[in-house]
């Protein structure tokens, strides 16, 4: 297995009155997929944007291949080979599909956009993940939530990221889609990237995740090998309890859902 | 009104220069520069068009405002040639910059009359007042009452000019510099934005509060709208009653102020005759006569204007009657409104 | 009975859940002078930049001129803020709906040439003919806000027609003969030039700010602790209070030193607190906020926003009416100039200087009070130098960006900091 | 069982160029909960905003109760008790929690607004959710994902709704939340109200609905029982095929993931 | 290789791919007239509604005065149009921003003043003194840039700082005397005294527009087939090659009959051209939209968000100074009112009168174009009408707002329908 290419090690984070993160670390390594989960609020998005350099955080280190590196914009980020889906799209709603997903790397022909082949790139792209959007020529403000997080998803993909991070990436999909995404996620692995997948779906992290790790309330709550931990374990590190409205629900046994799979 | 004026394009004749007859009448243009200050619309315009149909019942007047934009007033003079007036009566925002479309028109050989301001360029004829003339009458006025109160340089007084972007307010600050200079104190000197009364009363209140409000012994305001502003100012911040306060045009609310005493004196420029003048000389050249004035002046772009001059008049409380009133610009019941009857009555107008 | 009740524990369940991140305050001074020091840093300062600003201002204007703080230069001041002032709060509640109001100042000159003509030349009494003006403002404002609101066409073109439009009505309504004086002594030129000279008057107005703030807060506090929610500290309470006392009684000693308190001020001051309430403690005021943030999710929560779209023109069009009113007062005569130039330029400018933001959704009625300060304290320091017009158009640039600037780098860290 | 309290017919919707909706028929009876899936952009999002008037259909009818009505704006389906959590949450950013929860229906106390009274509420139905937020106090757009749907679903509780209708509630939700979310979705069948529950999520599916129906590219793709259905017969309703990515993802059989509740 | 590629169909698959759902329109005349039809129900008109105003204007101008539509007054107001309209595609780039640039009437006259007193009073050689006039807009651009990407303040206060401060440095500038008049004859002058007489330059140029606008269009259909996406009908491309031609030739027509192709107006076309290839054809444009309608996912999407701020200032402020060039060619005279006035007004309600959102994220640098030929034909109209000054302002407020109702109203059913 490769070394860490992303390490985080004291990680702190405040908003006004609220101490969003308190001294994390996050280690995440070549041909790796690692889930981050943790409940809402516990601070994975804003974990996430430090990487990303959308919100750096107050202290703390960041590693990139061994190098103390420092993230202060998004441009750093990508320039290290950092793609990020936020969980909040970030997409210019004005912009038609082509737009956003090229933006900030249009192709372009003797300095003028080449409308013709973004076209035709983002066409094939968005036919990867099964998605079917009217036109790729409409703004994104007339898309579905789900056609939405196709386009962000698609996105992050258009460089050749070392280190991918998809936030809730699949919580707008269809089943289809969502299926594809989990493909790609382990297509990403195996082509030699490291992922980071922040997901509150137990049955993704099961069938995708190598590592998991937790956060609780900003602070670190374990991390757990995702092949030898069993759902209820992670579930009660998540809610640091092992009574929670999930076991409850499940006591009163109503009705015994079936998986996916079965 | 007839073939011209019933539209339809242009006859070779309409433009070019060729003179038009009474018969059939002509358009005249009429293009004045601002609305607000109460004379144009209330006296320059009714003037020349009365007098236009006394001269020419067939002529037709087209007016056109310029709200002190000399390029919005570039552009009226070309709807103007669209409109194949023959003559031009042109009281310019800006004297100085409309010399281009002066000589445009002539080009187009339809003559220009400059009226109240001296345009440039080759304009045909000129009836108007002298402005530096208009800021040595304040200059005079003023100094005349602080010097009946002792001496002219027991305390200071305070300037407040027009626009800075209304070249006649520099001829006015002029007019009054050569007068009052050396003989008073100036302890403040304002040029206001837009002519605005209460920017006016603003750099009044501060002048005073600097100055000392019962020190202040005069108070120069080139026109009245911004005189009206001061006034106030005077009175709010407790500025000896009776001092001195200039103003210009003989606007309503400065008659009253004077009658009341709260201000000194204003300039009346008699618009009649001046309306009158160029009423005939637009017909005149319209209809191809020679014209004559009481004398020529210079533009810088021509030498022999001939021209027609007439004097400003000094209006105070002494004079009403015999001025603003006699020549119709306000009538009694205009002024003496109930809140100035009484004054009106003591002033002996009724 | 809603669905969520059968589960949900009785209230003081609900009270111990505090979350472990919020970082409470330490009790007393010292969590004060923490907290104050957190919101340095975080930039969570709301209106003090401004403050700074404007008292640095003072301090440079008063260093060149010794007039400048004195009780009658700040007494004058206190009243030119009034009638651009009044126009500014009719503004902020256009702002905080992320709209513009190009027409106020046009308004406000149409009104105020409507007051003198019902008034001077009509005899009206005085009061009818205020009432006229005000609701004639109304009226127009009503105009804008249909074609806004009813029929889709922005604001700023509405507006932007209004302005030439009432511009016109102006000069139609004041007729050919220009300037109407009003009687020095009537009503309307009074509003300006009454000063309550009695010292009780203005001390009596800050004690009752004062000892009202308090009984507010602390009412208010007891009611949160009654029903177990956070509440601020005694300690807070009462410094918020001291502040607000020495403001208080600092204006109007300086206030009885001149003439006293000035009737103009008062009403100012009394618009801008109904106005705060209005925007604060109302659900009319509340919808304003929501449309200004969020038009969708307001109208989906069934506010009807057509409805607030109007009437907050309405009002910012009788706000203009009075605040022409009072423009009219201070030189006692209406004419073709009043509300014309840059009146409206400074009306939106005071709104945004004082902290309410162009973009909807973020404002308080006291920003036209602070911002006026601040603009009409420019003017009266160049008034009092009596500097040469270009160089007074310059510097008052200059030090609008510089009073700005202050709040500009303190927000910009709190933006830093992931809010705003 | 109770009668249908709402029936939409030949529902027909048309943005521009992109016909949305095509024909289509739904009915909700009483004490029911039915599942509306589709792929995305099948059109559900755009169904229910036919139904709470956000954006009225071209054609076809609504009945409630039996009677036709027309639900032009909002407010109108406010009126007639029909309750609606947006895929899209809809919450204005600038106000704070409480503000965004009594939004156009605010507590009063002699016409001033009752901040304390909303208050104590609001932190009360929070609480009933398990979602923690620092304070509501905050303006929502400082919260992550899954708290601001928390305030959602909450505000469309706050009246006494007939209907409600909720667009994929879960989606950002943490596995406790998701959880209570499904709890209240039955304590509020078993209270004699209607739910309309948009989702991706089979397992809820199956966990809480009694009916399933099917969108598929804006027409109807059948109404399933869910006590009856198999996940793989609603699935292949869902994409249309039975040859889909998600079958063979299961076919790859990398991992067989374990249901949530084994 | 991106991780996407593998298991990514080649091309023809995708094309295959065609939506249900997508309404695809019969092929031919009818097809245009059923999907016109359509835009029609729908409001997805573009400018259209402006021009069916402009038309409209222009009907009832021509009834009123038959010297409205004669080629001289359309050739006047083709050079009217074009000072303003110049400042106003600077404004454009702002708009596109969201933003707001007060300070561009200020600008334009600060640079006509520096124009004027290098040009004329320092003796320099002209085409020396426009460029530094226009260095000097770009400039005050980069501060206004500056102030409010770097610092943070709001646009609207640093514009308005500068809309101050730039009026008294035009005043300094100018000094004391006032107007400086430019030599009819000289360079400035005759950048709007100049017309192409030979009857070849304009219906020349029609010919270019025409052929140009065909090549293009055709070139960029073939590539589009051949990379195998969507692509218009041939018959699509005609019709909109015969409706430019149509304009395009009657323009080139009318002028024709008056003096010729004027210069003023050919700069000015090349210069929306090229501004509107900037903003659709380049990737500095597409960060300007991307800025405008997202700036937090512009800002992720690694655009430099404040370089952009700071260029589309220094284009405005450029665009101000070349607008004030012309202004000051076009009365041969550079004054203390150049640029003053409502100018600015103007130029931003061109701006979004020809359809460009004050709000961010949408418009053209067209609507500069449109929005002053709607602006400077009711101003023409008024003109040849001699209306009284009151009326005239009613009359212009009134018209204005009917020019942009129609575009409202068709808006007003797209927004039903559930877009923009
Ligand atoms: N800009 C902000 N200002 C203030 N508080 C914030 C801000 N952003 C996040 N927070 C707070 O920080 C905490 C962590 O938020 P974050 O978005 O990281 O949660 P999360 O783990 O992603 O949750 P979810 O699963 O719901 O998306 C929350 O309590 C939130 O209220
Ligand atoms: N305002 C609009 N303008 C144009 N097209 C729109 C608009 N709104 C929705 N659409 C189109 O209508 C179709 C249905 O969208 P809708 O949001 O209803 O899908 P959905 O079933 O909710 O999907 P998801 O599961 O992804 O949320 C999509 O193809 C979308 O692009
Ligand atoms: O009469 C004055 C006029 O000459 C000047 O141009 O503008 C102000 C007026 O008072
Ligand atoms: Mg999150
Ligand atoms: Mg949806």
């Amino acid at each position: 297995m490769a070394g860490a290419i992303l390490e985080l090690e004291g990680i702190s984070k405040r908003f006004g009155a609220v101490q969003a993160l308190t001294d994390v670390d996050l280690e995440v390594r070549e041909c790796e997929v690692v889930a981050l989960v943790g409940d809402n609020g516990a601070g994975k998005s804003t974990l996430i944007k430090v990487i990303a350099g959308v919100g750096p955080a107050d202290s703390g280190q960041i590693r990139w291949a061994g190098r103390p590196v420092s993230i202060p914009s998004p441009g750093a980020a990508q320039a290290l080979g950092i793609a990020t889906v936020y969980q909040d799209l970030a997409l210019c709603d004005n912009l038609d599909v082509v737009g956003n997903l090229f933006l900030g790397r249009e192709m372009r022909h003797f300095g003028v956009l080449d409308e013709v082949g973004m076209e035709k790139r983002s066409r094939d792209l968005l036919h990867t993940l099964s998605i079917k959007i009217p036109s790729v020529r409409i703004p994104v403000a007339s898309l579905s939530g789900g056609q939405r997080q196709t386009v962000a998803i698609s996105r992050s993909l258009l460089g050749e990221p070392q280190v991918v991070i998809l936030d809730e990436p699949t919580a707008a999909l269809g089943v289809e889609q969502t299926a594809q995404v989990l493909d790609l996620v382990e297509r990403l692995r195996s082509q030699g990237h490291a992922v980071i997948l922040i997901t509150h779906n137990m049955v993704d992290v099961k069938a995708v995740a190598d590592r998991v790790a937790v956060l609780r309330l900003g602070r670190n709550n374990g991390v757990f090998d995702a092949r030898k931990t069993s759902q209820e374990e992670i579930i009660a590190a998540i809610t640091g309890a092992t009574d929670n409205a999930v076991t409850r629900r499940h006591a009163r046994g109503e009705q015994v859902p079936e998986a996916v799979d079965e | 009104g007839t073939a011209e004026q019933a539209g339809g394009p242009a006859s070779p004749a309409a433009t070019g220069g060729a003179t038009g007859n009474v018969a059939e009448g002509f358009k005249i243009g009429l293009l004045l520069p601002e609305a607000k200050t109460a004379r144009y619309e209330k006296f320059d315009r009714p003037y020349i068009e009365q007098n236009v149909s006394k001269f020419c019942p067939n002529c037709e007047v087209v007016y056109n405002n310029a709200n002190q934009d000399p390029n919005q007033q570039q552009q009226q003079v070309d709807s103007m040639l669209t409109n194949n007036v023959k003559v031009i009566i042109l009281d310019a925002v800006d004297a100085k910059a409309i010399a281009s479309s002066v000589s445009k028109a002539k080009q187009q050989g339809v003559k220009v009359i400059a009226y109240d301001r001296l345009a440039g360029g080759p304009i045909d004829a000129y009836t108007s007042f002298d402005n530096i003339q208009v800021g040595k009458m304040q200059g005079e006025a003023l100094l005349n009452a602080i010097r009946a109160g002792g001496d002219p340089k027991r305390g200071p007084i305070v300037m407040i000019n027009g626009s800075p972007t209304d070249p006649n307010a520099g001829d006015f600050k002029k007019g009054a510099h050569s007068v009052l200079d050396g003989q008073v104190t100036i302890g403040k000197e304002y040029d206001t934005p837009d002519w605005s009364p209460d920017q006016a009363n603003t750099e009044a209140t501060g002048a005073f509060t600097a100055l000392g409000a019962d020190k202040v012994i005069g108070v120069y305001a080139a026109n009245d709208g911004m005189a009206g502003g001061i006034a106030r100012a005077m009175q709010n911040a407790g500025v000896k009653k009776g001092t001195p306060l200039t103003g210009q045009d003989a606007e309503l609310a400065a008659i009253q102020r004077i009658l009341l005493g709260t201000q000194t004196m204003t300039i009346y420029k008699p618009i009649k005759p001046e309306a009158e003048n160029a009423a005939r000389m637009a017909v005149d050249i319209g209809l191809g006569k020679q014209i004559s004035g009481t004398g020529t002046v210079d533009n810088g772009s021509s030498s022999s204007i001939p021209a027609q001059i007439i004097q400003p008049i000094v209006v105070t409380k002494d004079n009403i009657k015999d001025t603003v009133v006699k020549d119709g610009f306000w009538t009694v019941e205009e002024i003496c409104t109930p809140e100035v009857r009484s004054a009106c009555q003591s002033a002996g107008i009724s | 009975m809603s669905p969520l009740e059968p589960s949900a524990p009785a209230g003081p369940a609900a009270q111990a859940q505090v979350d472990p991140r919020l970082l409470v305050r330490e009790q007393g001074f010292a969590g004060y002078l923490g907290e104050f020091k957190r919101r340095v840093r975080g930039g969570e300062l709301g209106s003090l930049p401004v403050v700074v600003g404007l008292v640095i201002i003072w301090i440079i204007f008063q260093s060149l001129n010794s007039q400048f703080l004195s009780p009658q230069n700040l007494s004058n001041l206190s009243i030119d803020i009034v009638a651009t002032g009044l126009i500014s709060v009719g503004i902020v509640f256009v702002l905080l709906l992320g709209e513009i109001d190009l027409a106020a100042g046009a308004v406000s000159g149409a009104c105020a040439a409507l007051l003198a003509v019902l008034y001077v030349n009509n005899g009206w009494n005085p009061i009818m003919a205020i009432a006229a003006a005000v609701v004639a403002g109304a009226v127009l404002g009503l105009l804008h806000g249909s074609f806004f609101a009813l029929i889709g066409v922005p604001s700023f073109v509405v507006t932007l027609a209004g302005l030439l439009a009432w511009t016109g009505l102006q000069l139609l309504v004041l007729g050919p003969n220009g300037t109407i004086n009003l009687p020095d002594a009537g009503l309307v030129s009074r509003l300006t030039s009454t000063y309550f000279s009695q010292v009780i008057a203005a001390y009596g107005l800050a004690a009752l700010a004062t000892a009202g703030f308090f009984i507010v807060s602390y009412v208010g506090n007891s009611r949160r602790r009654a029903a177990g929610i956070p509440t601020r500290t005694m300690g807070d309470l009462l410094f918020r209070t001291a502040v607000l006392a020495i403001v208080a009684f600092g204006a109007a000693f300086i206030l009885n030193k001149y003439k006293g308190l000035p009737l103009a001020l008062l009403i100012f001051l009394v618009v801008v607190v109904a106005a705060d309430f209005v925007q604060r403690r109302t659900r009319y005021g509340r919808s304003i906020f929501a449309v200004g943030g969020n038009i969708e999710a307001a109208r989906r929560a069934g506010v009807n926003v057509a409805l607030i779209r109007i009437t907050v023109f309405m009002i910012s069009g009788a706000m203009a009416a009075v605040g022409g009113v009072f423009a009219a007062s201070r030189i006692a005569s209406a004419s073709q100039a009043t509300g014309q130039s840059n009146v409206l330029l400074m009306a939106i400018a005071a709104a945004v200087i004082g902290g309410t933001s162009l973009f909807g959704g973020r404002g308080t009625a006291f920003s036209a009070l602070l911002g006026m300060l601040v603009i009409q304290s420019i003017a009266s320091g160049m008034a009092l130098e009596g500097v040469s017009n270009s160089v007074q158009f310059m510097v008052t640039g200059a030090v609008l960006l510089a009073a700005v600037v202050i709040d500009s780098v303190s927000r910009r860290s709190q933006k830093a900091s992931g809010r705003a």
